[in-house]
């Protein structure tokens, strides 16, 4: 029998390969240019990842639960297009400084609705989450650009504050990527509803005939996906200005591969929101890192590309080690 | 006492036939897009003028060509369990390596072995890293995705290639027997890999591997083989999607096959095939692939704006593949 | 008809079918405060979706549930919670990444300040498993890396933790040995006189007469037989399941023709983990027993001998040594395992009953050039086996999972058995099987015995062992403890040394 | 009636103004338009073309995605008698195709680089390129002919290329981590509007979002003409701003369009509209010219 201490070993250290290769990859950066290494780089990393590292840890927990979903980015920009749809509608003027603050409650409510959206056609129709979300990956799309006319909308007021605001000293977004890795990891690894979306993922056939209610636990994934994404559309236009029509385009991309990188299981019931913040910090600061020593812009994908398979080998490496009965049903 | 009288009753079960309404129900069951593909051609034939005419249907079989061929491949990877991201870097690299050689040497043939040569190589080291180095192959088909997409910008500075041969032009133009020539390599390449899939040792092994790779184990497959051929299938008939896209447009290019990745899943898991693996087939993939081709060229002329287009199809998918999944429910 | 007790739950002329095939027939049944009511019947028969109808997991199509004072038509899953109703499935439902505390209390997680209590739920796991089961578990272990036996421990803690009124058991048994039924079985008394009703489906009809208070029959959906455990003779019984008499002849093995070559012989094989320089030589068409408890390493050994665990020490084949073995290797050679975890090892449930039957030598009924496939020899192949082994209902396009638990194990025994291999080591080979394919399957054993093959057989459930075996090795903590020969026999001798290791 | 198609390669918020532009020349010609996007794939955009001559629109107004693959649709046209104009962006081969109106991004990217080496007037000058598609036509020629224009000058350094799939978060994440290699930044070169979203909020959080002028002020080129861009140059955020003349550009390819449909001869073949420079020194002036200005 693998002990318990040996299982909780190996998933750290598949943890501890990830940082060493954001060790390796930062200590390179750094001698090819100091300022790599100074404080309002880190500050700028951590902005730049919180967006992603948002919906990856929402993300996480879809996957986790044995379902994936594609729609994130499209739900970012519908909440926001749809934010702006509501204010853009005359109101009486005593009313309209009123909406200005309600601009939060109403992206995060549509973010949410949205996700349940997907959720209750998952769980009402049992067609695979792949392709619902294939679906409202395109129909939010379709529905956000319907709105905007496709064209740029400059954004004004409120909406712009929650990425722009510092509390002692540290930029709120940054303040809620720690938050939301907390939560997320609080929630994931200690509170029941966590062990009941591994419980989900793991098998679903096991949680229904113990009892476990399914289509809750799927229809919380969902809706807490849908949330992550509304937030990290409020960061990603609050740090731009604008809502522009490729907003969220291909972020799905993004999100999956960063909580993928962190050692999250694709098919469920294995996930790790450490792993996701990780893994979105290691995409994060390739791309700074290129940036700053000025890479030729035709080697980013070759260096993106090795540092991933750099990533891999040390994974392997690190799985290669386990007894060979264990090893055969990956 | 309630014993033995009932013995009567106990009388074998015996196995109903199913009708023929019930087969081809139970057949649908695996085509979730028939009804949606069905209903579609006729909704378009009545709302689209000359949707049915020669030249329409010739337009879409050959935009459906390269998706059909990628696809296909792609499909093996989906039924051993895997997934491979990097089709769509692969079309681009390989059409960019036909073009140079049809524009170098001026010969077809070099060009379009180069092409599929290319596709070739990157399945063999994709297979080999997930099936021999054990890499997830979400992440290492992800980092050939990168790769693979800069060697064919780095090739070519980001230009397209083009101004070939005429032949070229000419090939993919051309229809023989009615069907453009494109089509019937689609076709052909469906065929043989149909066949393979359905009919062969390897097509068998490759349905276990992914229905029960564990299993598959213990049933004396050689695991690691078939995940190796299922990469290579893949990535070669991407070199050949390459090519045709060469063929079809004259010219090849770093970024053709970018948004190939999205439509060959899409197509793929709206055929029905699971990305768990062990279910599914090449049927299904034309479905899927013809349901997309079908989608994008009829709203299209409908005079839908594009993203009135895009609520359409989102609707579709969601709508299609519930109601696909309730007629063929079991009942 | 009056027993006795207040009836917890109650089925009133249940019927059910699955697209168009009836499973049950108009099945009437109660279970009683205080009564263990024993549902047997053959492979098939419609137990476990009867079982599924009292868990809430299915609906039945007419018929009326009377749950202590409620008539439903349904059961509802928060019915069943409420009510406190547990169920051990006979395919288990654990969450293989959780660990074993987790698993036993994932229906009601306990938490303290919002989070899961911990040490609640790991106290909990200890009371059930270590001190109620009396089982060797680790409540932090993660569930996917225990044995089938070890699971099965788990799923009956999980069950009772949800019961507190009625505790249905789906084939609890088939993995364990006979340490683990005894505990299981003293916590079943246990939970009769505390008032619990508890339903018992089983294919070991010496565990239904010693808890049973009741037995009901089940044949093709109908109940065809309902008596109290006393005053239903097993003649009657196994004759009420089958519909035939059975043959009672006592199962003796084919006499060993003296003097056949040794085909495979052992030496001193070792794991990193658990066994220990085992060594054993095995004669063409002798029956060899491994009997020892649960974690005993039988299992293991199988495994080793195939390439499926790395391990140290010699195996000789035929006379040549025997390196680098994988399971392709070990066919090559004329050596096939049916190993124990089916569902995970051998079954692929989502394609057809056809394709599972014919998994393990698609390659010999292909061509050798194109690699094509006979269509013909896979269906008549399939059928020889389905009929073999009566497998059903046996359509071979019917999917692997929508037979009925036994059923699919006769496939999986029968696919292998149909490679005609020289050394075959058999994991369990009737677990969850009925009398009737059990008798089916000791019979082919022997003949194939006869013949000349030679078998390695696992099995935890000691008659199967003594009738079938030679010789028969007790393991005991992966060593060979004894080897006991056939005039030897005697349960109690190989109780003790699979439990302590020594004769005395 | 006479009907065209037009087929855009993507669609973002400067081809909504083309396609605005084009819809308004198209109605003061009296043709309809059928408008399809090939959303950035070159085989959309030929199976559009094919259905557009399949259809037999009476001439084709086309942005090429893919310049290479584009000669091709412009030949099968052509020898199917339909006329194929392409805009904006020109084919590989400017013979192949009816009539070609554009922009000249060489010219641009020259103008702007030639902008700089004289802001730098000799001095030492850090310059944070932004690029925007690495494979594509008019995004590799607004580099390419920025730095030729450096060439001899030494003094100007480009400190870094970013690429940025014309999306301006990316813009904005690149200008945030250039800036941080090199706080002393002299120049950013902004080929597309859209950047300037990017560009702004990071200036501003460094205190460097200063006016044309001032000497702390960071010089900025860009290339559109769009709103926000004449806004930026009337605000003084901004040095000069290349603007591509939009309206006219649509209005001469609907023109040739029609012309060529009625079996009338087109010269020039091709046109370019080099894009105008205005600064904010004489934005007042220029303002009637620039479209993005009219707003
Ligand atoms: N003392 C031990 N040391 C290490 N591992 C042990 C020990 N006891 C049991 N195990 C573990 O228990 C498992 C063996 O249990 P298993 O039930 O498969 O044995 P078995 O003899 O094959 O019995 P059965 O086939 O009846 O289940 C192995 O996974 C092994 O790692
Ligand atoms: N989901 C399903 N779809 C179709 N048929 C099913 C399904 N589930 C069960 N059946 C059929 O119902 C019948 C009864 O199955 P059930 O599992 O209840 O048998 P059982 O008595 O538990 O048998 P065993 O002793 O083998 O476990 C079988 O013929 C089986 O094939
Ligand atoms: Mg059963
Ligand atoms: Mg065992």
């Amino acid at each position: 029998m693998i002990s318990a201490r040996v299982r909780a070993l190996e998933n750290a250290r598949q943890q501890l390969g990830l940082m060493l290769i954001i060790a390796i990859v930062a200590i390179g950066f750094t001698l090819q240019t100091i300022r790599f290494a100074d404080a309002e780089n880190l500050r700028n990393i951590l902005l730049q990842a919180s967006a992603t590292t948002i919906a990856a840890i929402g993300m996480t927990f879809v996957l986790a639960a044995r379902g994936i979903d594609l729609s994130v980015g499209s739900i970012a920009n519908l909440t926001i297009a749809l934010a702006v749809a509501l204010a853009g509608t005359p109101l009486p003027a005593e009313l309209s400084t009123a909406t200005d603050a309600l601009v939060y409650p109403v992206v995060i409510v549509f973010g949410i609705v949205l996700g349940l959206v997907n959720g209750a056609l998952v769980n009402l129709s049992g067609v695979s989450a792949l392709i619902i979300t294939l679906g409202t990956l395109t129909l939010y799309r379709g529905l956000a650009l319907h709105l905007t006319k496709a064209s740029l909308i400059p954004l004004t007021g409120a909406i712009l504050s929650f990425a722009r605001t510092e509390v002692l000293g540290i930029d709120l977004p940054i303040w809620s990527m720690g938050f939301a890795t907390v939560l997320g990891w609080y929630v994931l690894a200690r509170m029941p509803i966590g062990r009941l979306v591994l419980a989900v993922g793991g098998s679903p056939r096991s949680a229904t005939e113990t009892g476990i209610a399914v289509w809750r636990v799927r229809a919380f994934v969902f809706a807490l996906s849908g949330f992550c994404a509304a937030v990290s559309g409020l960061i990603s236009v609050g740090r731009v200005g604008v809502l522009n029509s490729d907003l969220g385009f291909g972020f799905e991309f993004t999100v999956i591969t960063a909580v993928a990188l962190g050692g999250t299981s694709l098919f469920g019931g294995r996930a790790s929101v450490v792993g996701t913040v990780l893994g979105a910090m290691l995409l994060t600061v390739i791309q700074n890192g290129l940036n700053l020593i000025g890479a030729d812009p035709y080697i980013y994908d070759v260096v993106r590309g090795g540092i991933l398979l750099g990533a891999v080998s040390i994974d392997a490496f690190v799985r290669g080690q386990r007894p060979m009965a264990v090893q055969m049903s990956d | 006492m309630t014993l033995a009288k009932s013995e009567k009753m106990a009388r074998r079960a015996q196995p109903t036939r199913p009708t023929f309404l019930a087969q081809a129900l139970h057949g649908m069951r695996k085509l979730p897009m028939l009804p949606v593909l069905v209903v579609a051609c006729i909704a378009f034939y009545f709302t689209v003028d000359d949707f049915a005419s020669a030249s329409n249907i010739a337009t879409m079989e050959r935009f459906l060509a390269p998706l059909l061929v990628a696809a296909i491949g792609a499909t093996f990877v989906f039924l051993v369990g895997e997934i491979d991201l990097s089709v769509g870097s692969v079309v681009s690299l390989s059409s960019v390596a036909a073009a140079l050689v049809m524009r170098d040497s001026g010969s077809l043939w070099a060009g379009m072995l180069t092409g599929v040569a290319v596709g070739l190589g990157a399945g063999v080291i994709n297979g080999a890293a997930v099936a021999v180095l054990r890499f997830p192959s979400f992440i290492h088909t992800l980092a050939m995705l990168l790769v693979v997409r800069a060697i064919g910008l780095l090739l070519t500075g980001g230009h397209s290639v083009g101004r070939l041969p005429i032949s070229v032009l000419l090939f993919g133009k051309m229809s023989t027997l009615g069907f453009p020539n494109v089509l019937w390599i689609a076709a052909a390449v469906w065929i043989v890999f149909a066949l393979l899939l359905r009919e062969t040792v390897f097509g068998r092994e490759l349905i276990l591997t992914g229905a029960n790779r564990r299993a598959a184990r213990f049933n004396v497959v050689d695991v690691r083989q078939t995940v190796f051929w299922a990469f290579t299938i893949s990535g070669t008939l991407a070199g050949l999607a390459g090519v045709i896209v060469v063929l079809r447009l004259g010219s090849g290019g770093p970024i053709v096959g970018d948004n190939l990745l999205l439509t060959t899943i899409a197509a793929i898991v709206l055929g029905g095939t699971s990305i768990q693996g062990g279910e599914g087939g090449l049927v299904r993939t034309l479905t899927g692939a013809a349901v997309i081709v079908l989608l994008d060229k009829g709203l299209n002329l409908l005079g839908l704006s594009f993203y009135d287009q895009a609520i359409v199809v989102g609707a579709v998918v969601i709508v299609g593949s519930i109601g696909g999944k309730y007629l063929a429910r079991p009942r | 008809m009056g027993y006795s007790a207040e009836s917890l739950l109650s089925l009133r002329q249940i019927k059910k079918s699955f697209a168009g095939v009836p499973v049950l027939r108009d099945v009437s049944l109660s279970v009683g405060r205080g009564e263990v009511v024993a549902l047997v019947g053959e492979n098939g028969a419609g137990k476990s979706t009867l079982k599924n109808i009292m868990s809430g997991l299915l609906g039945p199509d007419s018929g009326e549930i009377q749950l202590g004072k409620k008539v439903l038509f349904r059961l509802r899953v928060e019915d069943v919670k409420s009510f406190g109703i547990g169920t051990i499935h006979q395919e288990l439902s654990l969450f293989d990444t959780l660990s074993v505390a987790e698993n036993v209390s994932i229906a009601e997680l306990p938490t303290k300040r919002g989070a899961v209590d911990r040490a609640n739920i790991r106290q909990t796991a200890k009371e059930l498993l270590n001190d109620l089961l009396e089982a060797d578990i680790d409540p932090d272990a993660i569930v996917e890396d225990l044995s089938l036996g070890e699971r099965q421990m788990v799923e009956i803690a999980k069950a009772i933790r949800i019961s507190h009124s009625l505790l249905i058991l789906d084939e609890p048994t088939t993995c364990l040995s006979i340490q683990e039924r005894k505990h299981l079985f003293a916590v079943v008394k246990k939970l009769r006189s505390r008032g619990y009703g508890i339903l018992y489906i089983s294919h070991f009809l010496d565990e239904i007469y010693e808890l049973s208070d009741r037995i009901v029959v089940l044949r093709d959906g109908v109940v065809v037989g309902e008596e109290r455990a006393d005053l239903l003779p097993i003649k009657t019984l196994s004759k009420l399941m089958v519909g035939r008499d059975l043959d009672e002849s006592p199962e003796q093995p084919a006499d060993l023709v003296p003097n056949s070559p040794v085909i495979l012989s052992v030496r001193e094989l070792s794991d990193a983990s658990l066994i220990r320089e085992v060594s054993f030589d095995l004669r063409a068409g002798e029956i060899l027993g491994l009997g020892g408890l649960m974690g005993a390493g039988r299992s293991e050994i199988a495994e080793a001998l195939l390439g499926l665990r790395e391990s140290e020490g010699r195996v000789t084949v035929a006379g040549h040594q025997f390196m680098n073995r994988s399971p392709k290797a070990a066919i090559g050679r004329g050596l096939v395992l049916v190993s124990e975890d089916r569902r995970r090892d051998q079954a692929f449930l989502i394609r057809s009953l056809g394709e599972n039957l014919v998994a393990s030598h698609v390659r010999r009924l292909a061509q050798r050039l194109t690699g094509r496939v006979s269509h013909a020899a896979e269906v008549s192949n399939g059928r020889q086996i389905v009929l073999e082994f009566g497998v059903e209902p046996g359509r071979l396009s019917n999917q692997m999972i929508s037979l009925s638990g036994g059923n699919q194990q006769k496939a999986i025994v029968g696919r292998w058995l149909a490679h005609k291999p020289q050394i075959c080591v058999l994991d369990e080979p009737t677990k969850g099987v009925d009398i009737g394919a059990r008798q089916a399957i000791h019979a082919l054993i022997r003949d194939r015995a006869s013949k000349g093959t030679a078998f390695i057989l696992i099995s935890s459930d000691l008659p199967e062992l003594m009738a079938l075996s030679h010789r028969i090795l007790v393991l005991h903590k992966g060593r060979v403890a004894s080897t006991i020969p056939r005039e030897r026999f005697d349960a109690a001798d190989i109780v003790q040394v699979a439990s302590t290791g020594r004769l005395h | 009636d006479t009907t065209i198609g037009v087929s855009f390669d993507k669609i973002e918020p400067f081809r909504v103004a083309q396609k605005k532009a084009i819809e308004d020349a198209a109605k003061a010609a009296g043709v309809k338009v059928d408008f399809a996007n090939a959303d950035k794939d070159a085989q959309r955009q030929a199976s559009q073309v094919d259905t557009m001559v399949s259809n037999k629109d009476a001439a084709i107004v086309a942005i090429p995605w893919d310049i290479e693959a584009a000669v091709n649709l412009a030949v099968t046209s052509i020898a199917a008698g339909i006329p194929f104009v392409s805009m904006d962006q020109a084919p590989a081969d400017l013979k192949a195709v009816t009539y070609h109106i554009g922009g000249d991004p060489c010219t641009d990217g020259k103008v702007a680089g030639e902008y700089f080496v004289k802001a730098a007037a000799g001095k030492p000058f850090k310059l944070l390129e932004l690029q925007g598609g690495l494979a594509n036509d008019n995004g590799i020629k607004r580099s390419k002919c920025l730095n030729n224009a450096f060439v001899g000058h030494d003094n100007i350094k480009v400190v870094a290329q970013v690429p940025t799939d014309w999306n301006p978060e990316k813009a904005l994440a690149g200008t945030e981590n250039a800036m941080q290699a090199h706080p002393d930044l002299n120049g950013i070169y902004a080929p597309w509007n859209d950047a300037l979203q990017g560009i702004f909020p990071v200036l501003k959080a460094k205190n460097v979002l200063l006016p044309v002028g001032d000497p702390k002020h960071i010089i900025i080129v860009s290339i559109d003409g769009t709103p926000l861009g004449c806004k930026a140059v009337k605000d003084r955020l901004i040095d000069l701003e290349i603007a591509t003349p939009v309206p006219e550009m649509a209005k001469r390819a609907i023109d040739a369009a029609v012309k060529a449909a009625n079996k009338q001869t087109i010269s020039p073949q091709t046109e370019y509209l080099p894009g105008i420079p205005y600064g904010p020194d004489n934005v007042a002036e220029m303002a009637p010219k620039i479209w993005g200005c009219q707003s």
